[in-house]
């Protein structure tokens, strides 16, 4: 899947990350967790590229690792082709003004010892962007923007609600005019009706800053709404890629469309009127995952060829991209 | 008909919903972490006489030149009417060694000549003046020790959070191993061999309660800051590019290191308690020294007729007994105000 | 569990070889005619002999090598007889006291045991009991009273503790005696009549099938008991209590009264067992911590236990003596908690079944 | 309808907490017929699992208190009979599942002793029958194995299999009421669908009644017949599920139903969103609770709190404006 387009803002390249497991006596490594076992997407710039999976399928930990939170087991990254796999931590400092994180819990990302003016104007701090009234009046501007009284900067986290703390978790993402922006899970700790705010919020804000957001969910219903294209992920590797409207009106790949019957639709007409497809089973560990095609464990069309031979991650049509030997 | 305004999400409206918190001008200087344990710690009445009764102590500390004058050049020696074996009762004339009469002894009294008011234990060492100064010597002990083991804890656990992996190793199994030492016999032994080297003082007990002291501390601000470490905020922290030094002394520092340095500096009670008993025990101090446990080791010879002598035992075990109670009630409280579930709940 | 059990087990040589090395490290704060007494009992009476000790024991050699025969002794080259080696529990001479370290232990460490097995029982039971019933009427009057008590506990040092005691019921209501047993017992197991199976006297008296002994002996040691448990009750109950109350909070206790069981199968059958895993540990570090915490209620009460006899020595400075003592009282408290870690991997199904 | 299974009236629960009193139930009533599957709907502090941990008592006490109403099960009163009546009914006629399939289950017994226990309480089963119960269950709920499984520990399950053990366990005794608690809030997508699956599977075969409690308005969509929708410790809706999702009435409904994306959504469109969040009541208010976040509010929301009112035979709301034209745009 080689994009040469020039819109490309990040090149996401066979990415690997495996925590190893250690064991026994001695604790040496018997194993590893295959929690990402070589994704390769672009995110374009200006877009949002939705990323759902269920829990445990390697989602969070793809965004971290892009981030170079976690070092990668194998890879590359590429952030306006400049790959950020090996890059000294002084430099990849300098490159994090570009790339922010929204986190899914709001009450634990926020310091409790630290006032609104020193989270949100902690990243100016480090880049030395300003300093002392410069700082006062950007954590301002920033608050409004996140439709936060000002006035607030002097308070401590615990004093807001979990929706207001998103807010401020926003604008400390925003601090530093980043052009892209990992949102890892950050509507699901929050209430239904709160929901709505944070992902209003998020889209202004991109529209404002031509902002671009990798938008980590498990929420498909919401990832629709939000994403301009979806990639799918189950144990580690992505199954299926495609402009929003594509993936939902026709997937491809049998575990999209279980995902997709599995919505809960708020429509007790059409629950009538649909039958849906439930899947059996667990999902497998991420340990020991299964040989072939991850998903033949619990596939509803897969034969004895999807164990023996690995799918490949392909083109079928413009910008719809399939993991499935049955396809 | 229908007037449509502009709904502005503020519950307080209601009047009768939960009021949004208002922050005092004290909470935001402390901060509200800081805030929430001190006036958490004054909520109960528990803990407020034990800083009642911290409170006397310390006063007893301060004053105790004004309590009781000092006999002699070292005032930490328990000036003595005599070299008679037996006890003397309470109230008895003081005759030799006499220190000179405070103001408030008189004014309560009505009288010039001083007494042995608690009286005298073995060797006619008045109980009293030892006790009045063994607060000094309670309190110069207990921080001593306090601050040591909590510096040692605090820079091992630190070191082992921080390198992890074989250092980790090494250094939690050589906090395993110190552990398994039973503490009072290992202190005593220290302090046994250290007596000959250093003579006789406070200093044995001292470095032997350091010594063994020290590994509980590692080992909860190594866990503590662990788990600090995997918090989000400091991810976040990382991830907005804020240094690493500041990541250390903004965030996990006083977020893994506050709540366990206020709750080992109560230990104060503890230790001084363990330092008695080393004295009880004949380790440390000359005899005669102002101190505790050495007063209450006096009773050791008399127990076969404790019914006559028991005050040798009671004033001096009631003044340690709430010593300790006092830090005690405090450390309690400070224990439920830190502890985790009840965090974030304002 | 196996895997649990061999890296707990593997443990063991590390904490022996800890243990030993700090202890070794305070012998060396002695000269070497002090030390000597680790391998002959006569104190060197001049120059010559104690430079010959000093050569024969290598007490001059590198400290590793005196590490080595401090641990396993030395040959004698004469007769072939090992001369020390606290590894063959030889621990040296005890000059204040006249014999073989080893025999005082042997003498008195039975005493030590028969303490503090009478002392886990009240201890346990009660400290278990009251914690319980504190938590389940949680704020209310057995609550308070438990908390009461579990501070004055922790505040009282068991010395202020063991004295006052004595104060009450023997110097005043005489109730109890002092000293281990009575003359009459004395002169009975003096006379031969009484055989002497395990050395502890209680255990011994039920075998001899000697009711009036054993009561005896139980007269004897009723205060340091109490005085053993006491100090130990109030962290007891503490820790029950706490943790207690955090499985009465959990999710599982709800689903279990949801079934519709009786509250008291709801904290006996669900609760409880929930709280115990958390307490086993401390049990187990208590009932270890008695053996090393005898040193000062034995020395109140005079008892001829372990812990007086080093108190004793300490207080005489007879180091070689009192460091025998610790690496015996080091060794079985890695014994000990060895044997605490396994018991807890039986009882939580999460470790056994791991 | 002849007599409903369950009657609640005026139910009221309190919280004592150290800022004051939380008023978390504030005169609740309902009815749940015979075989119905009620759905109860509301955000995190709206009163909807306590209303339900209310009837059966289970409201830790203190903190909690049940201060006032009645919960009549089949003509009797839950709320007054004695303990060792209401344990008659825990289990046995109305049992309950909870949200979190992994703290719910008592990780030190086995999964079988723990199934056998109600078993052998209400229907008075010896081990043997009950462990012969226990499987048959099991195998019910999909659990392969079920013989050996029962000498497990509920930690080598998995977060779906111990949520099915728990309902197995709920419907041991076959009761006439299962209240469901959030059961699959916390599982993932593809597990929520075979729970609902079968939940709806066992319905139609043990014909009992369910109280559904959720924030989440599609599930509810799947699997009620009538769904009630609560705030600060109110009913403000109450509607057949159909009627309630075709013409939702009071602005919090509105709302709450606007925020979802839509189904078969192309564009971009804003979603609808309430402002403000959910208020912790100190006091019963006198105005609408809903008041302050409401966009259709008028004069009267400040006088009076209005009352669950019909507007059609089965159509309750408790709101002072028509908002029926604003129904028909969404």
């Amino acid at each position: 899947m080689s994009n040469n387009n020039e819109d490309v803002l990040v090149h996401v390249e066979n990415l690997v990350m495996h925590f190893p497991i250690y064991r026994g006596v001695i604790r040496r490594q018997v194993g590893a967790v295959h929690a990402v076992d070589g994704v390769t997407f672009d995110i374009r710039e200006g877009e949002t590229l939705g990323l759902v999976g269920e829990s445990g399928c390697g989602k969070s930990t793809t965004g971290r690792t892009i981030l170079q939170l976690y070092k990668p087991t194998a890879g590359n990254v590429y952030f306006r082709g400049q790959d950020l796999v090996g890059l000294k931590p002084n430099a990849m400092r300098m490159m994090r003004r570009e790339m922010q994180m929204i986190f899914q819990d709001p009450y634990a990302s926020l310091n409790p010892r630290m006032t609104l003016r020193d989270i949100v104007g902690e990243p100016l701090m480090a880049f030395e962007e300003a300093s002392g009234k410069e700082i006062d009046r950007r954590v301002g501007e920033l608050l409004e923007l996140v439709k936060l009284d000002p006035d607030f900067a002097g308070r401590y986290p615990h004093e807001f609600s979990g929706g207001q703390r998103q807010r401020i978790g926003v604008a400390r993402a925003l601090a530093l005019n980043p052009s892209f922006i990992v949102c890892d899970e950050p509507i699901s700790a929050l209430d239904v009706s709160i929901q709505a705010q944070v992902v209003n919020l998020l889209e202004d804000l991109q529209k404002e800053f031509h902002l671009t957001y990798l938008f980590i969910a498990h929420d498909l219903s919401m990832v629709r709404h939000i994403s301009d294209r979806v990639a799918v992920m189950y144990l580690g590797v992505i199954v299926e890629l495609a402009n929003r409207n594509d993936l939902y009106n026709e997937p491809l790949h049998p575990y999209t469309k279980a995902l997709l019957s599995a919505i809960p639709v708020p429509d007790p007409v059409y629950n009538e009127t649909h039958q849906r497809t439930v899947l059996e089973g667990d999902v497998p560990s991420p340990v020991n995952p299964p040989s072939g095609c991850r998903f033949r464990t619990r596939c509803p069309i897969a034969d004895e060829g999807c164990a023996l031979q690995k799918p490949e991650f392909r083109r079928i049509k413009p910008d719809h991209y399939v993991a499935c030997l049955k396809v | 008909m229908t007037t449509t305004t502009a709904p502005t999400g503020d519950n307080t409206l209601l009047r009768e919903a939960r009021p949004e918190r208002k922050i005092g001008r004290i909470e935001r200087v402390l901060g509200p972490e800081n805030y929430r344990i001190i006036t958490g710690l004054l909520k109960t009445p528990a803990s407020i006489m034990g800083f009642i009764l911290i409170g006397i102590y310390i006063l007893v500390a301060v004053f105790a030149p004004a309590i009781i004058p000092p006999v002699g050049s070292d005032p930490y020696k328990i000036p003595r009417d005599g070299f008679s074996g037996e006890p003397r009762g309470m109230g008895t004339e003081w005759k030799k060694n006499t220190p000179d009469v405070p103001f408030w002894y008189k004014a309560i009294t009505g009288k010039d000549e001083w007494v042995h008011i608690l009286g005298t234990a073995q060797g006619q060492y008045d109980i009293f003046y030892g006790l009045v100064w063994g607060t000094r010597t309670a309190f110069r002990t207990g921080f001593i020790v306090v601050v040591s083991t909590v510096l040692i804890g605090i820079i091992i656990g630190s070191i082992s959070a921080y390198y992890g992996g074989i250092v980790d190793n090494v250094i939690m199994r050589l906090v395993d191993v110190f552990m398994t030492l039973p503490f009072i016999l290992m202190a005593l032994i220290l302090a046994a061999v250290l007596t000959p080297v250093i003579g006789k003082s406070l200093v044995p007990s001292i470095v032997a309660l350091i010594s063994f002291g020290w590994m509980g501390y590692a080992r909860i601000i190594r866990g503590d800051i662990l788990s600090v470490k995997e918090r989000d905020f400091v991810l976040a922290a990382r991830v907005v590019g804020v240094q690493d030094y500041r990541i250390l002394f903004r965030h996990i520092l006083p977020n893994a290191i506050f709540p366990t340095l206020v709750l080992a500096s109560l230990a104060i009670g503890d230790v001084v308690l363990s330092f008695a008993a080393l004295s009880f025990l004949g380790i440390g101090t000359q005899v005669g020294y102002a101190d505790w446990g050495q007063v209450l080791s006096f009773a050791r010879n008399w127990i076969t007729s404790l019914q006559d002598y028991w005050y040798i035992v009671v004033w001096p075990g009631l003044v340690l007994v709430f010593f300790v109670m006092g830090w005690n009630l405090v450390g309690d409280a400070m224990r439920d105000v830190l502890d985790p579930r009840m965090r974030g709940k304002s | 569990m196996s895997t649990y059990i061999i890296r707990r087990l593997l443990l063991v040589p590390l904490l022996i070889f800890g243990v030993t090395v700090i202890i070794f490290g305070m012998l060396q704060f002695l000269g070497p005619v002090e030390r000597s007494a680790l391998y002959v009992r006569d104190f060197p009476k001049n120059d010559k002999q104690i430079q010959g000790i000093i050569r024969k024991y290598g007490l001059d050699r590198p400290i590793y090598e005196q590490y080595w025969r401090w641990l396993v002794g030395v040959k004698d080259p004469v007769t072939g007889n090992r001369e020390g080696g606290i590894l063959f529990g030889d621990f040296g001479y005890s000059r204040t006291a006249s014999q073989p370290v080893i025999d005082i232990i042997k003498n008195r460490f039975p005493n030590t045991l028969d303490l503090a097995l009478w002392a886990v029982f009240p201890m346990l039971s009660v400290g278990i009991w009251l914690g319980v019933q504190a938590a389940v009427h949680q704020n209310g009057w057995v609550d308070q009273l438990a908390r009461i008590f579990s501070i004055v506990g922790t505040s009282f040092p068991s010395f202020v503790f063991g004295l006052l005691v004595l104060i009450v019921f023997y110097a005043n209501l005489q109730w109890f005696p002092p000293g281990k047993m009575s003359d009459w017992v004395s002169q009975l197991i003096f006379s031969g009549d009484f055989h002497q199976y395990t050395k502890l006297l209680t255990i011994d008296a039920l075998l001899n099938g000697r009711i009036d002994v054993f009561l005896d002996a139980l007269r004897h040691m009723a205060l340091p008991i109490l005085t053993l448990s006491y100090i130990n009750w109030a962290t007891f109950v503490r820790v029950t209590r706490s943790s207690m109350l955090e499985t009465l909070r959990m999710d599982y206790v709800t689903t279990a009264r949801a079934k519709g069981l009786k509250e008291s199968d709801v904290i006996n059958k669900h609760a409880r067992p929930n709280a115990m895993i958390s307490i086993t540990t401390l049990a187990g570090f208590s009932v270890v911590g008695l053996l090393g915490g005898v040193v000062i209620t034995e020395t109140v009460f005079n008892y001829p236990g372990i812990g007086q006899a080093a108190a004793s020595a300490a207080q005489q400075l007879d180091v070689v003596t009192v460091l025998g003592f610790a690496v015996f009282n080091g060794l079985i408290l890695i014994l000990a908690n060895l044997v605490v870690d396994i018991l807890y991997g039986f009882i939580d199904p999460r470790v056994r079944l791991a | 309808m002849t007599e409903s299974l369950l009657n609640v009236q005026d139910l009221e629960t309190q919280f004592k907490t150290p800022e004051g009193i939380v008023h978390a139930v504030n005169g609740v009533s309902f009815k749940l017929a015979q075989g119905e599957t009620l759905g109860v709907v509301g955000e995190s502090g709206c009163g909807k699992s306590v209303t339900m941990l209310s009837c059966l008592r289970l409201i830790a006490s203190p903190p909690g208190k049940i201060v006032a109403g009645k919960a009549l099960f089949k003509g009797k009163d839950l709320l007054t009979m004695s303990t060792d009546e209401i344990r008659g009914v825990r289990g046995s006629k109305m049992s309950m599942v909870f949200q979190d399939p992994m703290t719910s289950l008592n990780p030190v017994m086995t999964i079988g002793k723990q199934m056998a226990e109600p078993l052998i309480l209400h229907l008075g089963m010896t081990q043997e029958q009950a462990r012969k119960r226990s499987i048959e269950l099991l195998g019910l709920v999909g659990i392969p194995n079920a013989g050996e499984r029962l000498r497990d520990y509920p930690h080598q399950y998995s977060g779906g299999m111990r949520q099915r053990v728990m309902i197995a366990m709920g419907l041991s005794c076959m009761p006439e009421i299962l209240i469901a608690d959030e059961p699959t809030t916390a599982l993932d997508v593809t597990i929520q669908a075979q729970i609902v699956d079968l939940v709806k599977r066992l319905r139609e075969e043990f014909g009992m009644a369910i109280i559904w409690i959720t924030h989440d308005l599609g599930v509810v969509a799947k699997i009620a017949h009538r769904v009630m929708v609560m705030y600060g410790g109110y009913i403000i809706e109450e509607a057949p599920v159909k009627e309630l999702y075709a013409h939702p009435t009071h602005p919090y409904t509105l709302g709450l139903i606007g925020s979802l994306p839509k189904l078969n959504e192309d564009g971009r469109t804003r979603l609808y969103s309430i402002d403000g969040m959910p208020p912790v009541l100190y006091k019963k208010p006198q105005v609408c609770p809903f008041a302050p976040r409401c966009r259709y509010v008028i004069e009267r929301c400040w006088q009076e709190n209005p009352p669950l009112q019909n507007i059609t035979p089965d159509h309750r709301v408790a709101c002072w404006v028509d908002t029926t034209s604003e129904s028909e745009r969404l």
